[in-house]
C-alpha cells in the first residue's frame, strides 16, 4: 500500500442538520485511525471555492458532499486543481447516505465516523491509474444482405469507413416484404409493381459502387475471436481479418405452415411477384400458427387489399385480435373493411379440418355471435412465426449472443440501447423501428468516435500465479469480456469490452481476479470498518 | 457497532429504491448501516461469510428486479449465491435467516422499508 | 434342427410347429411353498412351459434354478432365467452345470433390470457379460463343449466330456429405441445362437406387425422361433403405470382410450388378450404366445381356453 | 458558429435521450421544458414488475434524469416555452424562449427540506432524481420564503423572455393523456371508484395501488376498460394509442400479485402485441386476468356507490351487468396541446389525428418522441437515438458546407 | 480432470473431532476447477466452521498447489505440526497422500470424489471415463459404453432405452448406446455394432488388483 494517507473533507451541510454534529469529537476519532491523516470541515461546500485544498496537494482526497456538488461540477474542479488521477479522489453523498436515511435523534457522529472510515479504506487500497481510452479497429463487418444491411453498408461507406458485407446468400423472401413492396406512401399504380427483390438488387449495385465496400460469400465465415480492439474473423480461405465493429441485420424467416396445402405469407408473396392469378376465395387465418405481430398484420392487410383489387376475389380474414398499434395500420384496417374484405374474429373453438388440401374452417364470429363455416377456399394463408433464419441463428450462436425467444439476438434487458447486444461492439439492426438505421448508425458512430472507448474503472486484474486457468470467468461473463492468453496460460480481460460488473471476480474459485479499486480485500475491510 | 445489520445494495435499482424510500420520509432503524456496490453480482460468498463471522447480526441485500440488471445477470447470480449460502448456514446448524436478498424496482421504497424492518425484526436488531 | 438340442418338451412342440403357449411364474420373496404350488395348479395343463423369473425388477426372490427344479417335480416344464446383473461368468457357468445336472433343459438369457429399480439400489452391479455374450457362451458350452475360457468341459484330461445341453431363449423388445436397430439386434442374437425368442409385452400391434415383416423378410423366423409376449390388463391404473414407469413398453392412446371407456377393466383386459392371440395365430413367423400374467396366474387358463388353444398337445 | 448548438423543446424521455447523447458527442445543448423539472409525464409513473421486470421502461426515465443531472454543459430553461421561431439569414434558427420561473429557483435550491416542512398546503413536491418545485397547490402564503437558507424562493417572479441562436431545433414536446371527462359515456369524475390509466400509474408510483376510497381488504373486483379515447372517431383519436394495452396488462398482472383474492376483468376490442417477447408475457398475464371481448355500453352506480358496467356479452347473446369496486379507464395518448402552436410557429404540418408530421431534417427542424405518434418508452428511446444520429449528420453536412 | 463435490457441511461437522487447532487444506488444481476445494471454498469452510457451535479452538485455512505431490507438503509442515486434525478439501488421492505423509495426524475428507470427467459448461460436469485400463473408444466412435451406459453393456442398447434416454432416469441420463448408434451412423461404421463384442478383459481394471504404473526409463 502506498504511504499516501487520506485527507477527509466534509461539508458541514448547513442546509441540513449538519450543525448539530460535534465535529471536533469526530476529528479526534478519525485521527486515531491509521487510514485518515487529516480531517477538514468546509462551510457550505456548494458555495465555497476549491482553493482551500491547495495545502493538501499530493494527498488522496475523500470528499463527503452531496449530489449538488456533482451537479455544479465542484468535484471535477477539485480534481483538476490538485491534479488528482482516478483512484486518488473519492466522493460520497453524505446527504443521501446518512442525513436522509437516519432520523435526527440517532447519534450521527458514530455513523459518520464509520462511513468515512469505510470509504477511506476503499480509497486507501485504490491505486491511481491514468484514464485510458482505446480506439477500436477500423473495419466494419455487416452481416446479412437484406435491404436494412445494404442501406447500413451504404450509409457507412458514404463516410468512407471500410465496410465488408457478409452476404448470407439466402435469397428466400422474408416476412415484412409486403410493407417494403406495397407500403410506400407514394405507392405507384398496380401495374408497375417493383418487387422487393428488384429493389434489393438495385440497392446492392449502388453499394457495390463504393470502392471501400467488399462483398464476402456467405459460407466464408469459419470462426471468430474477440481481441482488444475488435473481432478477428477467420474465413474458410484461411485468411484472418480484424473488424472493429460487427453489425447484424439478421435475415428473418417465416416458419412453414404445418398444414400441408396452406401457404404462409412468404409463399403468397412469391405467387404475387411472379404474377400468379389469385382468383376465387382467399382466406387468411391469423393467430393460429402463431400470435401475429403488428408488422405481419399490416402485411396481411396490404396483401388482402391488393388481391381484392387486382383479382376481385373473395377475401376473408380470420383473426383473434386486430393488431393495429403500428402507425398507419388502423387506417388500412378501416380501408380494407370499406373495400368489402370480410373480417371474422374467432374464439378458441375454431376447428380446421384438412383432408389433403381441401380445408374446412368452422368457428363462432365474435362480431355477430353466430357460427361461420368456410368450405374448401381456393387459397388458405396461415402466417407462420417469423424467426431468425437458420444461418442467422448459427451466426448469433457463434458470436454467443443472448437471444430473446429465438427471434431477437438481444438480451432480455431494457438496459441495452435499442441496437446493442450483450457484446459491446456487436450491433443489431432493429427491423420494426421506422428510422432503425439512423439509430444503428448513431451507435456505430459513437463507438468509432475519435475519443475511443473508455476503459471501465473497475476492470478486473488477473493475478498470474494464482489463476488456475479453469475458464469459469470466461463462461460467467455476460459480455464475453474474458478470454484466454494461450502463451501465459492465464485468463485475460479485454479492456474495451468489460463493463466492470465483477461477476468474474465473485465466481473465481482461486480468487485470482480482483477488480481495480474494488478488490475483495478492500471491500471486506470497508465493510468491517462499518462496524 | 457490533449489534449492527448491514444492507448491501447495488448502485442501480437498489440505490434508486433507497432514495425513493428516504424521499417518502421512511427512516432506517439505528442499528443499520449501508454499503454500496456497482452490482449485487459482485458479492462473493467469502465476503459474506467473513462479515457474518465478525458478528454482524444480519446482511440484507437489495438488488434490481430480475431481467432489469444493468449487467444482465448480476442479480440472478447473487440470488443463487445467497440461496447457496443460506443452505450452507442452515446445514451447519446456524439458521440461514441471517442473510437474505430481495429484488426491488426503482420506486419500491415502501416495500424496501417493510422488507428491511421484517428482516431486522427476524434477526433481532432494534 | 435334426439332432435335438436338449430334448425338452418345449423343443419337441416347437419342432413340430405347434402354436406354443408359455406363461410366467414369479417365485415368492420368501421360502413359501404354497405360493408356488397355487401358481403351478393354476397353470397345470394350460401352458406348455413356464418362465421362472430371476430376481425380477432387481427384487430379491427365490432363485430361478431351484424354483425350476421344484416346479419340474410338480409336472410343469420350467424355463429358468439367467440375468447378467448378479453373477459373473464363473457363477453363471457353474449354475448352468448345476441346472443341467438337475434336469432343466430350457434357459432364457436376459441382461436383467438395473439394481436401482429394486429393493437394493446400493448393491454393486456385475454385468461381467451381457445377454448376447451369454447366448454365445451357452451355445459354445452345448455345441463346442467348451467353457468361456476355451477349456473343454471335462473333469480331467482323461475324463469323458459331459457338456450341459439347453434350448436357448432370449428376450426381444421391438418397441425400444432406436426403432430401426431393433431387428439388427435380433439378428445379432440369432447369429450368437439363440433358439427361441420371447418379445416384450405388445400393445402397439402395428409396430409389432412392421417388426415381424422385417424379421420375416430377413428369414430370421426360420432360424428362431418367436413367441409374442402379452400381459392381460387388470385395471386402468396398471395400464397407465406400465406406460409411464415401465421402460420399453409403448402403449398407443387408442388402447388407453379403449380401457377408459370399458366399465369392467379386467374383462376388457382378457378380451384384448384373446384378440391379440387370435391375430398372432394368423401372423406369419409367430410360433406361439408368452402370457406374462403378473400376479394374475389364474386368468391364464381362461385366456388360453377362449383362444381355443386347449387341450395342450402332449409333449411325447 | 464556433461550436454547434442544438435547442431541444421538451425534457421528457425523448428530449433527455437526445440531450444526453448530443452532449456526449460534444455538442452544446439548450433544453427548454414546460414543467419546473425534467423527466416529462412518465417520471411519476410506477414500476409494474410482478416477479420479474415486464419492460415498462419507467426506470430508464429515472436513469436519464440522473445522467442529465451529472452532465454540466447543458443549458436548461425550466418552466419555459418556445414563443418565437425565425430563420436568421440562412445561418440557423433564432428562438424566443419565455420563462415563467417556478417559485423555487432550481439553480439555488440545495434540497435542504426546510420549505417542505414549512409549507402548510404541502405544495412543495420532490421530482424523483431532481430537486424541489412548487406545484399549483400553493396559495402564496409566503411561509417558505424566509425559511430557505439559500434565498431560492421568491413569491413573485416576473416572466423573462430570451432569444437564443441554434443550428437546429429538436421538438420532443410529448403527448397529453386523453381526458375521458370529455364524453358523458365514461362518466369519469362521477365516482372516485372510476379512475384513468394515468391516475393508476401515479398510484403505482406512490405504491398505494388503489385509490383511497377503495379499501385494500374488501377490493374484490376490478375492471380494466380498453380503447378509451382511441380507435373511435367520435370519442377521441381514430388511431390506436399503442401504449394502453401494454400498461393495462402489466398493471393488471401486478395488481393480481398484490391482491391475489381480487378478480380482474379486462374489457377489450383487440389486445395489441407489444415488446419483444409478447407470447411469454401474455401467457403469464392471461392466467391472472379474465378477458371479455366487448366494449361496455353504459355505466351506472349502484347503491353502495360501486360502478356497474353494462356490456353486451357475445357468448351469451344478451346484455349483462357487472358491479366492480374499481374501474380503470385505460386512456390512450392524445396529441400534445402545444402541437398546434409549435406547428404554426415552425412551419411543420399536423397529420389528421393532430400529431406533428415532419420530414426530419428539413430546415434544421427535427421531431421525436410521442409528439409525432403514440409511442412506448422503449420506442421513444429508440426513436430519439435515431434522431440524434440524424441531427449529427445534419450538423456535419452544415460544417462541411461552410 | 477429476471432478469432486463438497460434502454437506452438516456431515463434515459431525465428523470433526473437538480439537484445539484445525487446519483446512485446499488444493489448487482439479478441485479448484470444479469449484469444490479451492482457496475460496477453504475460506468459506473456515468461516462456516468458526460460526458453527462446534467446540473447535482455532481454524486456519491454507491452500497448496497440489495435494498429490509430496514436495508441496513442505510449505505447510510447520502449520500441520501445531494443528491436531486436518480437514482436506482435495480429491481422494490428495487426502490419502496427506495422511501418509503426516503419519500421526487425523485427516478428514471434506469432498466426495465422483469421476474422471469433462467441463461441459459453467457448473456442469459429465462422467466420461472409468479408468478400466483397456480403452475401446475406437470401436464405438469415441463414446465409452462402460461409462455412459448404466449397465456397461458391450452389445447395443438394452430393451429399456426410450427416445434416447436410459430407463433408470429418462429425464437426465442419455442412453450411451443410443449416442453410439447416432455417432456410428454419422461415421457410417454401423457394422461395429453388428459384431458380437467379446467380454472385456477386466483384469487390467481395478478387478486385477490396485494398480501401479512404473516407468523404469524415468525412475532415479
Amino acid at each position: 500500500m502506498n504511504d499516501k494517507k487520506i485527507v477527509a473533507v466534509l461539508c458541514d451541510h448547513g442546509c441540513r442538520n449538519g450543525s448539530k454534529i460535534k465535529y471536533d469529537e469526530l476529528k479526534t476519532n478519525l485521527k486515531k485511525s491509521e487510514v485518515i491523516e487529516d480531517f477538514l470541515l468546509v462551510n457550505k461546500a456548494c458555495d465555497s471555492g476549491v482553493e482551500f485544498l491547495d495545502a493538501y496537494k499530493g494527498r488522496k482526497i475523500l470528499f463527503g458532499g452531496c449530489s449538488l456538488l456533482e451537479e455544479r461540477g465542484i468535484y471535477s474542479k477539485i480534481k483538476e486543481r490538485l491534479g488528482l488521477k482516478n483512484g486518488e479522489f473519492r466522493s460520497f453523498d453524505v446527504k443521501a447516505d446518512l442525513y436522509d436515511l437516519y432520523p435526527d435523534k440517532v447519534n450521527l457522529e458514530e455513523l459518520l465516523v464509520c462511513k468515512i472510515l469505510s470509504m477511506g479504506t476503499l480509497l486507501y487500497h485504490a491505486e491511481p491509474y491514468e484514464e485510458e481510452r482505446i480506439k477500436p479497429a477500423e473495419g466494419i463487418l455487416v452481416y446479412g444482405d437484406g435491404i436494412t444491411a445494404l442501406r447500413t453498408a451504404r450509409a457507412l461507406a458514404e463516410e468512407d469507413i471500410s465496410v465488408e458485407v457478409l452476404e448470407t446468400g439466402e435469397q428466400f423472401l422474408s416476412p415484412g416484404l409486403f410493407s417494403q413492396h406495397f407500403g410506400r406512401p407514394d405507392q405507384r399504380g398496380l401495374s408497375s409493381v417493383v418487387s422487393a427483390d428488384e429493389r434489393r438488387k438495385s440497392e446492392r449495385n449502388r453499394v457495390a459502387g463504393f470502392k471501400n465496400v467488399r462483398f464476402l460469400p456467405s459460407d466464408a465465415f469459419l470462426s471468430f475471436e474477440t481481441v482488444e480492439d475488435g473481432f478477428v474473423f477467420t474465413f474458410k480461405s484461411g485468411e484472418k481479418r480484424k473488424f472493429g465493429t460487427v453489425v447484424i441485420a439478421p435475415e428473418r424467416e417465416e416458419e412453414q405452415s404445418r398444414e400441408t396445402g396452406a401457404l404462409n405469407l412468404t409463399d403468397l408473396y412469391g405467387k404475387i411477384v411472379c404474377g400468379e392469378p389469385l382468383k376465387g376465395e382467399v382466406v387468411f387465418l391469423l393467430d393460429y400458427a402463431a400470435d401475429t405481430s403488428p408488422e405481419v398484420f399490416k402485411d396481411v392487410l396490404l396483401a388482402g387489399k391488393y388481391i381484392k383489387r387486382r383479382f376481385a376475389s373473395e377475401v376473408r380474414i380470420l383473426m383473434k385480435n386486430a393488431k393495429v398499434s403500428v402507425s398507419g395500420a388502423q387506417e388500412l384496417y378501416d380501408e380494407c373493411r370499406e373495400q368489402g374484405i370480410i373480417f371474422f374474429k374467432y374464439l378458441e373453438d375454431l376447428t380446421l379440418k384438412n383432408n389433403y388440401g381441401d380445408f374446412e374452417i368452422e368457428g363462432t364470429d365474435l362480431y355477430t355471435g353466430d357460427k361461420f363455416l368456410i368450405k374448401e377456399p381456393d387459397i388458405l394463408v396461415i402466417p407462420g412465426r417469423s424467426i431468425l433464419s437458420p444461418r442467422s441463428k448459427n451466426f448469433a450462436e457463434a458470436l454467443e449472443l443472448l437471444t430473446i425467444s429465438d427471434r431477437y439476438p438481444q438480451p432480455d434487458s431494457l438496459w441495452r440501447l435499442p441496437n446493442e447486444t450483450n457484446r459491446p461492439g456487436v450491433f443489431v439492426a432493429y427491423p420494426t423501428g421506422d428510422n432503425s438505421i439512423a439509430s444503428l448508425l448513431f451507435s456505430v458512430r459513437a463507438r468509432l468516435s475519435t475519443a475511443g472507448i473508455a476503459v471501465n474503472e473497475h476492470i478486473p486484474v488477473v493475478d498470474e500465479d494464482k489463476c488456475v486457468y479453469c475458464l469459469t470467468c470466461v463462461r460467467v461473463c455476460p459480455f464475453k469480456a474474458m478470454t484466454t492468453d494461450s502463451e501465459s496460460r492465464v485468463a485475460k480481460v479485454l479492456r474495451t469490452v468489460c463493463q466492470g460488473c465483477g461477476s468474474c471476480a465473485a465466481e473465481c474459485p482461486a480468487e485470482a481476479i480482483q477488480l481495480r479499486n474494488l478488490t475483495g480485500e478492500s471491500l471486506y475491510q470497508g465493510i468491517r470498518a462499518l462496524g | 457497532m457490533e449489534e449492527s445489520l448491514l444492507i448491501i445494495y447495488c448502485s442501480e435499482g437498489g440505490r434508486k429504491a433507497l432514495q425513493k424510500m428516504s424521499s417518502e420520509g421512511f427512516r432506517l432503524p439505528s442499528g443499520v448501516c449501508t454499503f454500496e456496490l456497482p452490482c449485487t453480482g459482485r458479492i462473493n460468498d467469502v465476503m459474506l461469510m467473513e462479515t457474518l463471522q465478525n458478528g454482524v447480526r444480519g446482511i440484507f441485500v437489495a438488488g434490481c428486479r430480475e431481467e432489469n440488471c444493468k449487467y444482465l445477470d448480476g442479480n440472478k447470480r447473487a440470488l443463487r449465491r445467497i440461496k447457496r449460502i443460506k443452505k450452507l448456514l442452515s446445514d451447519a446448524g446456524i439458521e440461514g435467516k441471517h442473510i437474505e436478498m430481495q429484488t426491488f424496482g426503482p420506486d419500491e421504497g415502501k416495500r424496501l422499508y417493510s422488507a428491511i424492518n421484517d428482516f431486522a425484526g427476524k434477526v433481532g436488531v432494534s | 434342427m435334426k439332432n435335438s438340442k436338449a430334448g425338452s418338451r418345449l423343443e419337441k412342440l416347437l419342432d413340430r410347429g405347434e402354436f406354443v403357449v408359455t406363461a410366467e411364474l414369479g417365485p415368492p420373496k420368501s421360502v413359501d411353498r404354497e405360493v408356488i404350488d397355487s401358481k403351478v395348479e393354476a397353470l397345470r395343463d394350460a401352458v406348455d412351459a413356464v418362465n421362472i423369473t430371476d430376481n425380477q425388477t432387481a427384487i430379491v426372490r427365490v432363485s430361478s434354478i431351484s424354483t425350476g427344479i421344484y416346479v419340474a417335480e410338480k409336472g410343469l416344464e420350467p424355463i429358468f432365467q439367467v440375468t447378467c446383473r448378479d453373477r459373473n461368468r464363473l457363477a453363471i457357468q457353474a449354475d448352468l452345470l448345476g441346472a443341467c445336472l438337475n434336469g432343466l433343459k430350457n434357459v432364457l438369457c436376459l441382461t436383467g433390470d438395473h439394481q436401482s429399480f429394486g429393493n437394493h439400489p446400493q448393491a454393486k452391479q456385475v454385468y461381467d457379460i451381457d445377454s448376447i455374450q451369454l447366448i454365445k457362451m451357452v451355445k459354445d458350452m452345448r455345441d463346442e463343449k467348451i467353457f468361456q475360457c476355451g477349456e473343454e468341459i471335462r473333469n480331467s484330461k482323461k475324463a469323458e466330456i459331459r457338456e450341459p445341453r439347453f434350448l436357448i431363449g432370449a428376450a426381444a423388445n421391438p418397441f425400444a429405441d432406436p426403432l430401426e436397430w431393433r431387428v439388427n439386434r435380433l439378428e445379432k442374437k440369432v447369429n450368437a445362437g439363440v433358439d427361441f425368442i420371447q418379445t416384450q409385452c405388445i400393445y402397439d400391434m402395428e409396430r409389432f406387425e412392421q417388426w415381424m415383416e422385417e424379421v420375416v423378410s430377413r428369414g430370421l423366423h426360420e432360424k428362431v422361433k418367436i413367441l409374442a409376449g402379452v400381459t392381460p390388463i387388470r385395471s386402468l391404473g396398471m395400464l397407465r403405470y406400465m406406460r409411464d414407469s415401465v421402460a420399453g413398453v409403448r402403449i398407443p392412446d387408442s388402447v388407453i382410450k379403449r380401457f377408459e371407456d370399458a366399465e369392467n377393466a379386467r374383462e376388457e383386459g382378457i378380451n384384448f388378450c384373446v384378440e391379440q392371440i387370435k391375430r398372432f395365430r394368423k401372423m406369419k413367423g409367430v410360433a406361439g404366445v408368452h402370457i406374462m400374467a403378473i400376479e394374475w396366474e389364474n386368468a391364464v387358463r381362461g385366456i388360453v381356453e377362449s383362444a381355443d388353444l386347449l387341450p395342450r398337445p402332449n409333449g411325447v | 458558429m464556433s461550436s454547434n448548438s442544438v435547442c431541444i423543446i421538451g425534457a421528457g424521455i425523448s428530449g433527455l435521450t437526445v440531450a444526453n447523447n448530443l452532449v456526449n458527442a460534444g455538442i452544446e445543448v439548450t433544453l427548454v421544458e414546460r414543467n419546473p423539472y425534467p423527466g416529462g409525464r412518465a417520471l411519476f409513473y410506477g414500476c409494474k414488475a410482478s416477479d420479474s421486470c415486464v419492460h415498462c421502461g419507467v426506470c430508464l426515465i429515472r436513469e436519464a434524469v440522473m445522467n442529465f443531472r451529472r452532465t454540466h454543459n447543458i443549458k436548461s430553461q425550466f418552466s419555459s416555452e418556445l414563443t418565437g421561431f425565425s430563420r436568421s439569414n440562412g445561418e440557423g434558427i433564432l428562438l424566443e424562449i419565455e420563462t415563467h420561473p417556478n417559485i423555487i429557483d432550481w439553480r439555488l435550491c440545495t434540497e435542504c427540506g426546510k420549505c417542505i416542512e414549512a409549507c402548510p398546503e404541502n405544495a412543495v413536491k420532490i421530482a424523483p432524481g431532481w430537486k424541489y418545485y412548487v406545484d399549483s397547490g400553493c396559495n402564496d402564503c409566503g411561509k417558505c420564503v424566509d425559511v430557505c437558507p439559500e434565498g431560492a424562493i421568491a413569491l413573485k417572479r416576473e416572466s423573462m423572455r430570451e432569444s437564443i441562436h441554434a443550428d437546429c431545433l429538436v421538438i420532443a414536446s410529448g403527448f397529453k393523456p386523453f381526458d375521458p371527462s370529455v364524453n358523458r359515456k365514461w362518466s369519469y369524475g362521477e365516482s372516485p371508484r372510476i379512475i384513468t390509466g394515468s391516475d393508476l400509474e401515479e398510484l403505482f408510483y406512490t405504491e398505494n395501488y388503489l385509490p383511497g376510497v377503495v379499501k385494500k381488504s374488501d377490493c374484490k373486483r376490478i375492471a380494466f376498460l380498453q380503447c378509451v379515447g382511441s380507435r373511435n372517431v367520435t370519442e377521441g383519436g381514430e388511431y390506436c394509442s399503442r401504449v394502453c394495452c401494454a400498461y393495462a396488462l402489466q398493471m393488471a398482472g401486478r395488481l393480481k400479485d398484490e391482491f391475489p383474492h381480487t378478480e380482474i376483468d379486462f374489457y377489450y376490442m383487440d389486445i395489441q402485441h407489444f415488446g419483444k417477447d409478447f407470447e411469454s408475457f401474455f401467457g403469464d398475464v392471461s392466467r391472472k386476468v379474465n378477458f371479455i371481448n366487448s366494449n361496455p355500453i353504459t355505466f351506472s352506480v349502484d347503491r353502495a356507490d360501486r360502478p356497474v358496467v353494462r356490456y353486451e356479452s357475445i357468448t351469451e347473446q344478451k346484455d349483462k351487468e357487472e358491479a366492480y369496486d374499481l374501474v380503470v379507464l385505460s386512456n390512450g395518448i392524445a396529441p400534445g396541446d402545444k402541437n398546434e402552436a409549435l406547428a404554426k410557429m415552425t412551419g411543420l404540418s399536423l397529420d389528421k389525428s393532430g400529431f406533428l408530421y415532419a420530414m426530419n431534417g428539413m430546415g434544421g427542424v427535427f421531431v421525436t418522441g410521442a409528439c409525432k405518434q403514440p409511442m412506448r418508452i422503449e420506442d421513444c428511446i429508440e426513436d430519439a437515438t435515431g434522431v440524434t444520429g440524424e441531427v449529427l449528420s445534419y450538423l456535419e453536412e452544415r460544417v462541411q458546407v461552410k | 480432470m477429476i471432478v469432486a463435490e463438497q460434502k454437506p457441511i452438516g456431515e463434515i461437522l459431525k465428523k470433526l473431532p473437538e480439537v484445539e487447532k484445525l487446519l483446512v487444506l485446499g488444493c489448487d488444481t482439479c478441485v479448484t476447477v470444479c469449484l469444490a476445494g479451492g482457496e475460496k471454498e477453504v475460506k468459506v469452510m473456515c468461516s462456516a466452521i468458526r460460526m458453527a457451535d462446534k467446540k473447535i479452538g482455532e481454524v486456519t485455512g491454507f491452500s497448496i498447489e497440489r495435494q498429490c505431490d509430496r514436495e508441496f507438503f513442505k510449505e505447510i509442515e510447520a502449520v500441520v505440526k501445531e494443528s491436531d486434525a486436518i480437514l482436506s478439501l482435495a480429491c481422494g488421492a490428495g487426502v490419502q497422500m496427506l495422511s501418509d505423509y503426516f503419519e500421526g495426524k487425523l485427516v478428514i475428507p471434506g469432498l466426495n470424489t465422483h469421476f474422471i470427467g469433462s467441463n461441459e459448461g459453467a457448473g456442469y460436469w459429465l462422467e466420461r471415463c472409468l479408468g478400466c485400463g483397456d480403452c475401446m473408444l475406437d470401436i464405438t466412435g469415441g463414446i465409452c459404453p462402460k461409462t455412459r451406459c448404466s449397465k456397461g453393456l458391450m452389445n447395443g442398447p438394452c430393451g429399456g432405452s426410450e427416445n434416447g434416454m436410459c430407463e433408470i432416469d429418462p429425464l437426465n441420463t442419455e442412453c450411451g448406446w443410443y449416442l453410439i448408434y447416432e455417432r456410428l451412423k454419422k461415421l457410417n461404421m454401423l457394422q461395429n455394432m453388428m459384431t458380437n463384442q467379446p467380454p472385456r478383459d477386466w483384469s487390467r481394471a481395478h478387478d486385477g488388483g490396485p494398480r501401479k504404473l512404473l516407468r523404469e526409463d524415468i525412475q532415479p
